[in-house]
C-alpha cells in the first residue's frame, strides 16, 4: 500500500479544518495566529501533493510564496498583538469588543 | 514503508495540530505547532519536495516559530488561558460550523462525483530539486518573487509602526522634527 | 318688427352684460363711491337690462314672432357641446321680464333698505351678480349656460343670506342653503351626464327638439327624476326645503328677490323648460306633482305656527312653490309659469312689506310683538292687505287666477291627480288661514311692541316698489284668465311638442272656480275667527291644537331629523374614515418603516463585537456558499 | 417645427442657472436673494409664455430637441412638448414666482431656499419635457431633493417626519418604476435589436401585451403614490401641513401633477391593453379617493390638512377622467391639473398667509376673521368656490368634463364621484364659515392684518387666471384636445377599444 | 525569454508607487524632512503613476492586449481603468487624510509608504492573470491595510480594528489560498489562461461532473467577497471602518473594494467564465443578502462611519449584481466601482474632517446643525450621501442603472427588484445625515478644510455630479476597456 497524493490531500484537508477550529474556539490571539499558520500549512501540503498529482512543479514553488506571506503575516500580526498587549495587557481577543452593533 | 512513514508523520501532524488548538498554555501550543511543522517536512520529503522540506524546517520551524515563542515569552509565559467559553453561542456556532465543514467534506469525499484531480499526470515522479525550483522561481515567476520583497518591506514597516508605542503626541505637525529614523 | 328681431339677436347679450358690468364696476369702485351711488348704478344696470329686454320682446309680445332666436356667445367646452348660447323665446322672455322687472324694483327698494350698511356696495355687487346669473339661467339655450346661471344664483343666494357674516346664524344659514342646493345640483349634474350620454350635446336645440326619438323611456324617467332633485333643491321642495326658512337671515330685499320671486322659481322654470323630456315619462311628471303637493301641504301647515314675520312668508313661499310644482307636474306648464309670475308679484310685495315693517320696528321680526301697525304704516299696511288677499286666492286678485288654474288643471288630469287636487285645495284653505293670521297679528289689533320701538312709514324709495308691486298683484291675474288666455297663447310656441294640460272649460271649469273661491273665503273667515277676535279668544282656540301647533312651529322637526340621521351619520363616518386614515392606511405605511427598523434592530446583536463570532459567521457563510456552488455543479 | 434656439432646454437650464446665480450672491446680502429669485423666475415665465403662444394646435411633440447622451444605453436628451405637457409647464412657471413672492417670511437661509425652489422648478419642467424614459426618471427623482429640503428646513414642527416620509414614499414608487423602465428598454432591444429608452421609439414599437400588465402596475404605482391615489396618499397630508407655504403651493400645484401626467404620458399610450383591464380598478381607487379624501377633509381640525385632503379628492377626479378613456375625460384630466394647481395652490397661499399672521393652522383658533381681513376672506371664498367647482370658475370646467366624460364609460363611478362635488362644498364652506364668519373670537382674530400689496397682487393674478380658464377654457382646451384625441386614437388602433361616441367635433 | 521593456510597462504604475514608497522611507530616514516634502513626493508619485497609466493605455492601443512576466500579468484597458481608480482614490485619500500623517508624528512617513505599497499591491491584484499573483497582490494590499488600521495611538479602537481586520482577513486569505490550491490540484493550472481552457473543457469533454471544481471556485470567491465586504463576509467592515484612523479609512475601504472587484471581474470574465451556472446564482444570492443586510443594519446605526461601512456592504451587493450578470455587467460594474470609490473616499474624507483625522467613530450627533457651522462641508456631504444613495444627477444613479440594466438583461429580474426596494430603504439612513445637518438645530463643529482636502473635495464633487449629469465621458472610456 503506497500512499498516493490523495492521502496527503486528505490529511491537508483535515489539518485545514483543525486550524479553522482553532481560530473559532480559541481566544488567545497568539494561538489563533498559530491556527492560521496551521491552515496555511495545510494549503502548502495541498500544493505539494497536488503538484505531484498533476505533475508540475508550480505547486511546490507556490509554497515558497505562501511561506513568505505567512512570515509577513506573522510579523504584522505579532506586532498588532504587541500593540494591543501594551495598551490593554492582554492577548485575549474577546477583550477587543468595544465596537459592535 | 512509505505508508508507515506517512502514517506516522500524519499522526504526528494531527497530534501537533490538536495540541495546538487544545493547549491551555501558549508554549505547549507552540510546541504542538512545531511538531506539526516537522511532520509536514517529513511528508514533503516523501513527496519528493526536498527543497520545500528544507525551507519548511529552516524558515517555519526555525524563524517563524521562534518569533512566536519570543512574543509568547514577552507577553508572559505563565498566562495560562482560561479555555472555558465565555461568549454565548460561540462554542455552539464553532461546533456547528466545524462539524458542518467536516460533514460536507466527508460527504464530498465519499460521493461518487468526487475526485481530487482531473488533470492527473502519469509521468515520472516530480523531484523538487533546487535547480528545477529555481528555474521557475527566478525565471517564469520572477515578478511574484520580487513582489514578495514588498511583503517583507511592509512587514518591517508594520512591525515598526505598530510596535512603536509612545504616548501619542497630539498636534504634531512635523514628524521630521522628531528623531524619526532612530528605531529603524 | 324685423328690425326689432335683429335687435334682439344682436343685442341680447346686453341683458347679461349690463348687470354683470354693474357688478364688476361696483366690486372694484363701489366702496369708494358715496353710498347711494353704488345702489343707483346697480339699479340702473338692472333697469337697463329690463329696457333692453322689453324692447327685444316686442316682436313676440305684440308682433307675430314665435320662433326662438338663439345667440351664441362663445363655445365654452367644445367637446361637450357646452356652448354659451342664449335663447329668446316666449318662455325666456316671460322669465326675463319678470326677473329684470321685479329685480329692478328690489334694487331700488334696497337703496333705502340697506342705507347705512357698512358693506352697502358689496350688497349691490351681489344683487347685480344675481340678476346676471338669474338672467343667464333663464336665457340659456344650453344646459351648460343654464347650469352656470343655476350655480351662480346659488352663489349669490349664499352671499346674500350670509351677507351679515358677523352673525353666526346668517353664516350658517348661507352655508346650509348652498350645501342643500348643492345636493340638488348633484341631481342636475348627473342628469346632464345622462343627457350628454344620450344626445352628445347639451344644447337645447338638439336635446329639447323631439327628444323622444333619441331617448329611451327609462333614461327619460331618470333624467326627469334627477332634474327634479335639482329643481327641488333650488325651489326648496321636500325633502330639500329646509334651507329656505333659514335663508331669511339675509337682508329682506334679498329674500324678496331671491327667496321669493325669482331664484326659487328656477326649479319650476327648469321643469317647464325641459318639459319635452318630462313629456316622455309619466313617472317623472307625477313625481314632480307629488313632490309639489306634499311640499305645499307641509309648508302650509308649518306656516300657520311660525312667529317670525319672514319665516311665515318663507314657508308660504315653499308652499306656493309646491303649487307651481303641482302645476308643471300636471303638465300645466303655463299655469305653473303663471303662478310663478303672480307669486313673484305678491310674494315680493309681502317680503318688501315685511322688510318695511322690520325696518320700522327696529329689526324686530317676531309677529307676536307687533300688531296695530296699519295706522302707523298706512302704505305698507294697505299694500300688504292687497298681497294677503292675492295670495289667499281672493278674486280678482292675481293669486286667485293662477292658483285656480293649477287646481283646475290638476283636477282635470284625473286619476291620482284628483287626490293631489284635493290636497292642494286643502292647502289653499290653509294658505288663506295663515296669511290672515299673519296680517292680523302684524297690522291689526293692539300694539304689542317692545319698549322704545317707534314704528314709522318707510321712505319713498321703499314704498314706491311696494305700490308698483301692489298694482301688479291686483291686476297681474288678468294676464291669463279663463276668459282671456293671453299668457297661454303667448307661451304656447315655447312648448311646441308638449301636450299641455289645459284648464277645463264649461261647467267643470266654473264649478272649480267656485270651489276655489269658497275655499279661499273660508280660509279668510277661519283666520279671522281664530285670530281676529282678540288675544284671549285666540289663546283659547289655539290651546286646543297645542300639540300639532307645536309640531308645526318646529317645522315638523325635519331639520332635527336630518341632523340626527344624515348629518351625524355623515360626520360619524367621516370621523371614522379619518381615524382609519391615521391608524390603518397611514399605519400600514409607518408599519413598514417600523418593520424595517425592527429588522435592523433584530439582526444587530449578530454584530456582537467579538471577532470570533464574526469568524464563525464568515466560515458558516463560506461553507454555505461552497455547498451552494457544489450543488449547482459545473 | 424648427426653432432657432433650444427653447425647451432653456426652460430647464434657466432656473438652474438662476439657482447658481442666487447661490453666488453672498449669504449676508440676504435681502437680495428673494427679489433676485423672483426676477430670475420670470425668465421661465417668459419662455413658457412664448412657448404657449407659438404652440400649434396639433397633436404630436413640438419644439422637439434630440441629442444623444450615451448610445450604449440608448439614452438621449430628447425633449418635446405636446398638449398634455404644455399646460403644466405654463402652470409650473407661473407658480414658482408666485410661491417665491409669498415667502417673505423665510429669513433663515434664504439663499438656499431660493436656490432650492429654482432647482425644483428645473426638475419639474424637466419631467414634463423629457421624452426619454431615463431622462424622465432622472427629473422625476430629482424633484424630491429640493422639496425634501424645503419641507425639512423651512417646515413646521414635525417637518422632519414629513420630509422623510415624503421622500421615501415617493422614492419607493419610482424605484419600481425604474425596473419597469429598464424592462421597457430591454424589451425594445429584444423586439428591434436596439437598446433605447426613447419614449417615442418605444411607443412606436409598442409593448408586448404579455408584459404590459406588470409594467402598467409598476408605473401606476409610482404615479399613484405621486398623485396620490387612495390608499397611497398618507404622505400628502403630512408633507403639505409641514411644508412652508411655497412648498405646499408647488407640491399641490405641480408635484402632484407629475403623477397624473405620468398616467397620461406613459400608462395609457404604452400599455393600452393593460390600461383597458385596469380601468375598473383605477377608477375605483379614484372614486374612493374622491369620496374618502373629501370625507376626511370635512373633519380635519387643521385648515392646511383640510386643503391637503381636498387635494386627494380633487386628484381622484383627475385619475377618474384619465381612465374614463373618453375625449372629454382626458381633456378634463389635463385641464383639471392646471385648475387644481391654481385654486388649491391659492388656498395654500391663503392658509400660509393666515399662518404667518396668527401662527396657527387650527380652525378652532380662528373665527370672525372677515371683519378684520375682508380681502383675505374674499379671496379665500373665491378660491374655495373655484375649488368647489362653481361654474364660471376653472374648477368646474375640469370636473364637469371629467364627470360627463367618464359617464360614457364608467357611469356608476361617475355618479358616485359626483357626490364629491357636494362634499367639497361642505368642507370648504364649513371651513370658511368657521374661520372667517361670525364675530371675531379673540383679540388676535379681531386685530389681524389684512392682505399686503404683494399678496393681493399674487392672488389677483391667480384669480384672473381662474376666471379666464373658467369662462374661456378653450384657451387651453384647443391646445389640449388634438393631443388627447390622438391618444385615444392610439388606444383604438392598438386595442379593440372603441371610444364611445358623443360630443360634436368642436 | 523575458522582454524587459515590454514587461516594465506592464507594471509601470505599480513600480512608480513602490518607488514612491521607498523614496518616502529613504528621504524620511535620511533627512527627516518636513511633512510638506513627503507631500511633494506623494504628488510626484501620483503624477508619475498617472503618466504611467496613460502610457499603458497608449501601449495597449498600439500593441494590443498582452501578457507579461510569464503570463502573470495582463495588460489591458480594463486593468488600466481599475488601476486608474486606485490612483485616484490614493490621491483623494491622501488629500483628505493628509492631516492624519501630521498627527501620526514619526509614523507619518511609514503610513504614507504603506498607502503607496498597498495601492501597488492592489494594482498587482488588478493586473494579475495568475492565482498566485492574485494572492500576492491581495496580501501586499491587505497587510498594509491591517497596519494602517492600527497605526494610530490616539484611540483604543484603532488596534481593536487592526486585530479584527487582521484575524478575519488572514482566515479569508487562507480560505482563498486553499481554494487556489484545490483548483490547482484539480486542474494543474495556476494561470488564468490554463484555468480557462481547463474549465471550458469541463463543459465539452467530460461527462463526469466533479465537485472539486465548484468547491475550489467557492473558496476563491469567499476570499474575494470578504475583501469587498459582501455579506455574510462583512462583519469586519463596520468595526474596522469605525476604528481605523478617520483620515485613511476612505482609502482603505475604496482600495480594497477596487482591487477585489477587479480580480473578481477578471475571474468571471476569464478563469471561470465557462462556469456561469456554477457561480452566477450564488453570487446573485450573496448580492441580495448583502444589499438587504447592509441596508437594514445601516438604518439602525448611530455612527456615520458605521453607516458608511454598512452601506458599503450594500454597495458590495450592488456591485455583485453587476458581477453576477457576467460579461454584460462589466460596463456597469466598472462604472460603479469607479464612481462609488470616489464618493466613498470623499464621504469618509469629510467624516475625517468633521471628527478629526485620527479619530475613531463619528457619532451622528456631531453633525447636528452642521449646515450652519460648516455649510460647505454639509452641502458636500449631502451631495455625497445622495450619490451613495443613488440619486439621479449623481454618479450613484448612473452606476445603479448600469448594473441593474445588466442584471435585468441577464435574467436576474428578482435581484433587481430586491435591490431597488432596498435602495429606497437605504434612503432612510442617507437622508438622516441630511436631516441632522440641515433640519435640526445644534452647534456642529466648524470645519476648516486644508488645501489637500479642498482640492480632493472639489475633484470628488466634480466627478460625482459631472459624471452623474454627463456620464458619457467615462462610459465611452469604459466601453473601450471592457469586453
Amino acid at each position: 500500500m503506497t500512499p498516493t497524493p490523495e492521502w496527503y490531500l486528505t490529511l491537508a484537508a483535515l489539518l485545514f479544518v483543525i486550524g479553522l477550529a482553532g481560530v473559532l474556539t480559541r481566544r488567545n490571539a497568539l494561538i489563533m495566529f498559530m491556527s492560521i499558520e496551521l491552515m496555511l500549512n495545510a494549503v502548502n501540503l495541498t500544493f505539494v501533493a497536488g503538484g505531484s498529482l498533476v505533475g508540475n512543479l508550480q505547486g511546490q514553488v507556490s509554497v515558497f510564496f505562501v511561506l513568505v506571506v505567512a512570515a509577513a503575516e506573522v510579523v504584522v500580526g505579532l506586532a498588532i498583538v504587541m500593540a494591543v498587549f501594551r495598551r490593554r495587557a492582554t492577548a485575549d481577543v474577546d477583550e477587543l469588543s468595544g465596537m459592535r452593533g | 514503508m512509505e505508508a508507515f512513514v506517512f502514517l506516522v508523520a500524519a499522526a504526528g501532524a494531527v497530534a501537533g495540530a490538536v495540541t495546538l488548538i487544545l493547549a491551555k498554555n501558549p508554549v505547549y501550543a507552540a510546541l504542538g505547532m512545531l511538531g506539526t511543522l516537522f511532520s509536514l517536512a517529513v511528508l514533503y520529503v516523501t513527496q519528493l519536495a526536498h527543497f520545500v522540506a528544507a525551507v519548511q524546517v529552516v524558515v517555519y520551524a526555525g524563524a517563524i516559530m521562534t518569533l512566536f515563542l519570543f512574543v509568547i515569552m514577552l507577553i508572559g509565559v505563565d498566562a495560562v488561558e482560561d479555555t472555558s467559553e465565555r461568549l454565548p453561542s460561540q462554542r455552539v456556532a464553532a461546533v456547528v460550523v466545524i462539524v458542518g465543514a467536516v460533514l460536507f467534506g466527508g460527504y464530498l469525499w465519499l460521493s461518487n462525483t468526487f475526485t481530487w484531480s482531473l488533470a492527473r499526470a502519469e509521468v515520472d515522479p516530480l523531484v523538487g530539486s533546487i535547480e528545477a525550483t529555481g528555474l521557475i522561481l527566478f525565471r517564469e515567476w520572477l515578478l511574484p518573487f520580487e513582489v514578495t520583497s514588498l511583503l517583507l518591506i511592509i512587514a518591517a514597516i508594520g512591525a515598526v509602526a505598530l510596535a512603536l508605542f509612545r504616548p501619542a503626541r497630539r498636534h504634531v505637525g512635523d514628524p521630521g522634527s522628531g528623531d524619526s529614523g532612530g528605531e529603524r | 318688427m324685423d328690425a326689432l328681431v335683429t335687435f334682439a339677436h344682436d343685442w341680447l347679450w346686453l341683458i347679461l352684460a349690463l348687470p354683470l358690468a354693474g357688478a364688476v364696476l361696483n366690486h372694484f369702485a363701489g366702496s369708494r363711491m358715496p353710498e347711494p351711488l353704488a345702489g343707483v348704478l346697480a339699479t340702473l344696470a338692472s333697469g337697463a337690462a329690463l329696457v333692453v329686454a322689453v324692447v327685444a320682446a316686442i316682436p313676440w309680445m305684440f308682433g307675430d314672432e314665435h320662433e326662438a332666436v338663439t345667440v351664441t356667445l362663445w363655445e365654452w367646452m367644445p367637446s361637450l357641446g357646452a356652448t354659451l348660447e342664449m335663447r329668446w323665446d316666449p318662455l325666456s322672455i316671460t322669465m326675463t321680464l319678470l326677473v329684470a322687472g321685479v329685480g329692478s324694483l328690489i334694487h331700488l327698494y334696497s337703496i333705502g333698505y340697506m342705507h347705512g350698511d357698512s358693506r352697502f356696495a358689496s350688497y349691490f355687487v351681489y344683487l347685480n351678480l344675481f340678476a346676471f346669473s338669474m338672467l343667464a339661467l333663464v336665457l340659456a339655450n344650453n344646459f351648460a349656460l343654464m347650469f352656470l346661471g343655476w350655480e351662480l344664483v346659488g352663489l349669490c343666494s349664499y352671499l346674500l343670506i350670509s351677507f351679515w357674516r358677523e352673525k353666526d346664524v346668517a353664516a350658517v344659514a348661507g352655508k346650509k342653503a348652498f350645501v342643500v342646493n348643492r345636493i340638488g345640483d348633484l341631481g342636475f349634474i348627473v342628469a346632464l351626464m345622462l343627457v350628454f350620454g344620450a344626445f352628445g350635446t347639451l344644447s337645447f336645440d338638439t336635446v329639447l327638439h323631439d327628444p323622444g326619438s333619441t331617448l329611451a323611456a327609462g333614461t327619460a324617467t331618470a333624467i326627469g327624476l334627477l332634474l327634479l332633485l335639482g329643481a327641488a333643491g333650488k325651489s326648496a321642495q321636500v325633502p330639500l326645503h329646509v334651507w329656505l326658512p333659514d335663508a331669511m337671515a339675509g337682508p329682506t330685499p334679498a329674500s324678496a328677490l331671491i327667496h321669493a320671486a325669482t331664484m326659487v322659481t328656477a326649479g319650476v322654470y327648469l321643469v317647464a323648460r325641459v318639459s319635452p323630456i318630462y313629456e316622455l315619462s309619466d313617472t317623472a311628471l307625477t313625481a314632480v306633482a307629488v313632490v309639489g303637493t306634499v311640499t305645499a301641504l307641509l309648508a302650509a301647515t308649518i306656516a300657520i305656527a311660525q312667529n317670525d314675520i319672514k319665516k311665515v312668508l318663507a314657508y308660504s313661499t315653499v308652499s306656493q312653490l309646491g303649487f307651481m310644482f303641482l302645476a308643471v307636474g300636471s303638465a300645466a306648464h303655463v299655469a305653473g309659469i303663471f303662478h310663478l309670475i303672480t307669486h313673484a308679484f305678491f310674494k315680493a310685495l309681502l317680503f318688501l312689506g315685511a322688510g318695511s315693517v322690520i325696518h320700522a320696528m327696529g329689526d324686530e321680526q317676531d309677529i307676536r310683538k307687533m300688531g296695530g301697525l296699519l295706522k302707523k304704516m298706512p302704505v305698507t299696511g294697505a299694500t300688504m292687505a292687497v298681497a294677503t288677499l292675492a295670495i289667499a286666492g281672493i278674486p280678482p286678485l292675481a293669486g286667485f287666477w293662477s292658483k285656480d288654474e293649477i287646481l283646475a288643471s290638476a283636477f282635470d288630469r284625473g286619476g291620482a291627480y284628483t287626490v293631489l287636487w284635493a290636497v292642494a285645495l286643502f292647502t289653499a284653505l290653509l294658505t288663506a288661514v295663515y296669511m290672515t293670521r299673519w296680517f292680523i297679528l302684524v297690522f291689526l289689533g293692539q300694539p304689542r311692541w317692545d319698549e322704545g320701538v317707534h314704528p314709522h312709514e318707510s321712505p319713498r324709495v321703499m314704498t314706491i316698489p311696494l305700490l308698483v308691486l301692489a298694482v301688479l298683484s291686483l291686476g297681474g291675474g288678468f294676464l291669463n284668465t279663463p276668459f282671456w288666455l293671453g299668457l297661454e297663447h303667448f307661451l304656447e310656441p315655447a312648448f311646441e311638442g308638449v301636450h299641455l294640460q289645459h284648464v277645463p272649460e264649461g261647467t267643470t271649469g266654473m264649478v272649480l272656480i267656485v270651489v276655489s273661491i269658497v275655499v279661499a273665503v273660508l280660509g279668510l273667515v277661519v283666520g279671522w275667527l281664530v285670530y281676529g277676535g282678540g288675544d284671549e279668544r285666540r289663546e283659547r282656540v289655539l290651546a286646543r291644537f297645542a300639540r300639532p301647533l307645536r309640531g308645526a312651529e318646529g317645522a315638523w322637526y325635519v331639520d332635527e331629523a336630518y341632523e340626527r340621521t344624515i348629518v351625524r351619520g355623515a360626520a360619524a363616518s367621516a370621523e371614522g374614515m379619518a381615524t382609519i386614515d391615521v391608524t390603518v392606511v397611514d399605519g400600514a405605511v409607518n408599519g413598514v418603516a417600523w418593520l424595517v427598523r425592527k429588522a435592523g434592530e433584530s439582526v444587530r446583536p449578530l454584530q456582537s463585537g467579538f471577532v470570533r463570532n464574526y469568524g464563525a459567521g464568515m466560515v458558516a457563510g463560506a461553507i454555505g456558499l461552497a455547498i451552494w456552488l457544489v450543488s449547482r455543479g459545473v | 417645427m424648427t426653432v432657432d434656439f433650444p427653447v425647451l432646454t432653456s426652460l430647464i437650464v434657466a432656473p438652474l442657472l438662476g439657482a447658481v446665480v442666487v447661490a453666488l450672491v453672498p449669504s449676508r446680502r440676504s435681502e437680495v436673494h428673494l427679489p433676485l429669485g423672483i426676477a430670475l423666475s420670470m425668465i421661465p415665465v417668459a419662455l413658457a409664455g412664448w412657448l404657449f403662444v407659438a404652440f400649434e394646435k396639433t397633436a404630436g411633440f413640438q419644439f422637439a430637441e434630440f441629442t444623444e447622451i450615451y448610445s450604449g444605453w440608448g439614452v438621449n436628451w430628447h425633449l418635446g412638448v405636446d398638449g398634455i405637457s404644455l399646460p403644466l409647464i405654463v402652470l409650473t412657471t407661473i407658480l414658482v414666482p408666485v410661491s417665491l413672492a409669498v415667502s417673505g417670511a423665510i429669513t433663515d437661509r434664504t439663499k438656499l431656499f431660493v436656490a432650492m425652489v429654482l432647482l425644483l422648478e428645473a426638475g419639474m419642467i424637466g419631467v414634463f419635457l423629457a421624452l426619454d424614459l431615463i431622462v424622465f426618471f432622472v427629473f422625476f427623482e430629482l424633484v424630491l431633493v429640493p422639496m425634501y429640503f424645503i419641507i425639512g428646513i423651512w417646515g413646521s414642527e414635525s417637518r422632519i417626519y414629513a420630509a422623510v416620509k415624503f421622500f421615501l414614499y415617493t422614492a419607493f414608487g419610482s424605484a419600481l418604476m425604474l425596473a419597469g423602465i429598464i424592462a421597457l428598454g430591454l424589451g425594445n432591444l429584444r423586439a428591434t435589436g436596439s437598446l433605447t429608452f426613447d419614449y417615442v421609439a418605444i411607443a412606436e414599437v409598442g409593448v408586448a401585451v404579455g408584459s404590459q400588465w406588470w409594467l402598467f402596475l409598476v408605473f401606476a404605482l409610482a404615479f399613484a403614490i405621486k398623485v396620490p391615489l387612495f390608499p397611497f396618499h398618507t404622505w400628502l397630508p403630512d408633507a403639505h401641513v409641514q411644508a412652508p407655504t411655497a412648498g405646499s403651493v408647488l407640491l399641490a400645484g405641480v408635484l402632484l401633477k407629475l403623477g397624473t401626467y405620468g398616467f397620461l404620458r406613459f400608462n395609457l399610450p404604452l400599455f393600452p391593453e393593460a390600461t383597458l383591464d385596469a380601468v375598473p380598478w383605477m377608477a375605483a381607487l379614484a372614486v374612493v379617493g374622491v369620496i374618502y379624501g373629501a370625507a376626511v377633509a370635512i373633519v380635519q381640525p387643521d385648515l392646511k390638512k383640510l386643503v391637503a385632503y381636498s387635494s386627494v379628492s380633487h386628484l381622484g377626479f383627475i385619475v377618474l377622467g384619465t381612465f374614463a378613456l373618453t375625449r372629454q375625460g382626458l381633456e378634463g384630466a389635463v385641464i383639471q391639473g392646471v385648475n387644481h394647481g391654481l385654486s388649491t395652490g391659492a388656498l395654500f397661499l391663503l392658509v400660509g398667509m393666515l399662518y404667518e399672521r396668527r401662527h396657527t393652522k387650527k380652525i378652532a383658533d380662528f373665527g370672525g376673521l372677515a371683519k378684520a381681513a375682508p380681502l383675505m376672506a374674499g379671496f379665500f371664498l373665491f378660491m374655495s368656490f373655484a375649488s368647489i367647482g362653481l361654474p364660471g370658475l376653472n374648477g368646474f370646467v375640469g370636473e364637469f368634463l371629467i364627470l360627463v366624460g367618464s359617464y360614457a364609460t364608467l357611469p356608476v363611478y361617475a355618479i358616485v364621484a359626483a357626490t364629491g362635488v357636494v362634499l367639497a362644498t361642505i368642507y370648504l364652506l364649513w371651513a370658511y364659515q368657521r374661520v372667517f364668519t361670525g364675530e371675531p373670537t379673540s383679540e388676535d382674530n379681531a386685530g389681524m392684518k389684512d392682505l399686503k400689496g404683494v399678496e393681493v397682487t399674487v392672488l389677483s393674478v391667480l384669480s384672473i387666471l381662474i376666471l379666464v380658464l373658467g369662462l374661456y377654457p378653450r384657451i387651453l382646451l384647443d391646445k389640449i384636445t388634438p393631443t388627447t384625441d390622438a391618444l385615444l386614437e392610439r388606444m383604438e388602433i392598438s386595442t379593440s377599444y372603441v371610444v364611445p361616441p358623443g360630443g360634436s367635433d368642436g | 525569454m523575458v522582454d524587459t521593456a515590454v514587461s516594465l510597462i506592464a507594471i509601470l504604475p505599480e513600480l512608480v508607487f513602490v518607488l514612491g514608497a521607498v523614496a518616502v522611507l529613504m528621504v524620511d530616514v535620511t533627512w527627516k524632512p518636513a511633512l510638506r516634502v513627503h507631500g511633494w513626493i506623494a504628488a510626484v508619485a501620483v503624477a508619475g503613476a498617472s503618466g504611467a497609466l496613460f502610457a499603458q493605455w497608449r501601449d495597449v492601443d498600439v500593441n494590443s492586449i498582452r501578457l507579461a512576466y510569464g503570463d502573470m500579468i495582463l495588460l489591458d484597458h480594463q486593468g488600466v481603468v481599475f488601476k486608474g481608480a486606485l490612483v485616484v482614490v490614493t490621491a483623494l485619500g491622501l488629500g483628505f487624510g493628509w492631516g492624519l500623517f501630521g498627527r501620526l508624528g514619526r509614523k507619518g512617513a511609514e503610513a504614507l509608504a504603506l498607502v503607496f505599497l498597498s495601492a501597488a499591491g492592489f494594482m498587482f491584484m488588478v493586473g494579475s492573470f495568475h492565482f498566485l499573483m492574485l494572492f500576492l497582490g491581495l496580501e501586499v494590499g491587505s497587510i498594509s491595510l491591517y497596519i494602517l488600521a492600527g497605526i494610530s495611538n490616539e484611540s483604543t479602537e484603532s488596534d481593536e480594528a487592526a486585530m479584527k481586520y487582521f484575524l478575519l482577513g488572514s482566515v479569508a486569505s487562507a480560505i482563498l489560498l486553499y481554494g487556489v490550491a484545490l483548483f490547482y490540484t484539480a486542474s494543474g493550472h495556476l494561470g488564468y489562461g490554463g484555468a480557462f481552457s481547463f474549465v471550458s473543457t469541463l463543459n465539452t469533454q467530460i461527462v463526469f461532473k466533479p465537485s472539486i471544481v465548484p468547491l475550489a471556485v467557492a473558496l476563491v470567491l469567499v476570499g474575494l467577497l470578504f475583501k469587498i465586504a459582501a455579506a455574510p463576509f462583512h462583519a469586519w467592515a463596520p468595526d474596522v471602518y469605525q476604528g481605523a484612523p478617520a483620515g485613511i479609512t476612505g482609502y482603505m475601504a475604496a482600495a480594497a473594494k477596487i482591487g477585489a472587484i477587479a480580480a473578481l471581474a477578471r475571474l468571471v470574465q476569464v478563469a471561470f467564465r465557462d462556469l456561469p451556472d456554477t457561480w452566477q446564482a450564488p453570487l446573485a444570492g450573496v448580492a441580495a443578502v448583502s444589499i438587504v443586510l447592509g441596508t437594514i443594519y445601516a438604518i439602525v446605526q448611530t455612527d456615520l462611519r458605521r453607516i458608511l461601512a454598512y452601506s458599503g456592504v450594500a454597495h458590495a451587493g450592488f456591485l455583485l449584481v453587476g458581477v453576477s450578470s457576467g460579461g454584460i455587467g462589466a460596463r456597469g460594474v466598472v462604472f460603479y466601482i469607479l464612481t462609488y470609490a470616489v464618493a466613498l473616499v470623499a464621504a469618509f474624507g469629510l467624516v475625517g474632517q468633521v471628527s478629526g483625522p485620527a479619530s475613531a467613530g463619528s457619532p451622528l450627533d456631531a453633525y447636528r446643525g452642521l449646515s450652519k457651522s460648516s455649510p460647505v462641508v454639509a452641502g458636500a456631504l449631502s451631495v455625497l450621501m445622495l450619490a451613495l444613495a443613488g440619486m439621479p444627477v449623481t454618479t450613484g444613479f448612473v452606476a445603479k442603472f448600469g448594473v441593474f440594466t445588466a442584471a435585468w438583461a441577464a435574467g436576474q429580474e428578482w435581484l433587481v427588484l430586491v435591490a431597488l426596494v432596498a435602495s429606497v430603504a437605504a434612503f432612510a439612513f442617507y437622508l438622516r445625515v441630511i436631516v441632522l445637518m440641515y433640519f435640526e438645530d445644534g452647534d456642529g463643529p466648524t470645519v476648516s478644510l486644508g488645501l489637500g482636502a479642498k482640492v480632493s473635495l472639489a475633484v470628488s464633487l466634480v466627478v460625482t455630479i459631472g459624471l452623474g449629469v454627463y456620464p458619457t465621458v467615462l462610459l465611452d472610456l469604459i466601453d473601450r476597456a471592457v469586453y
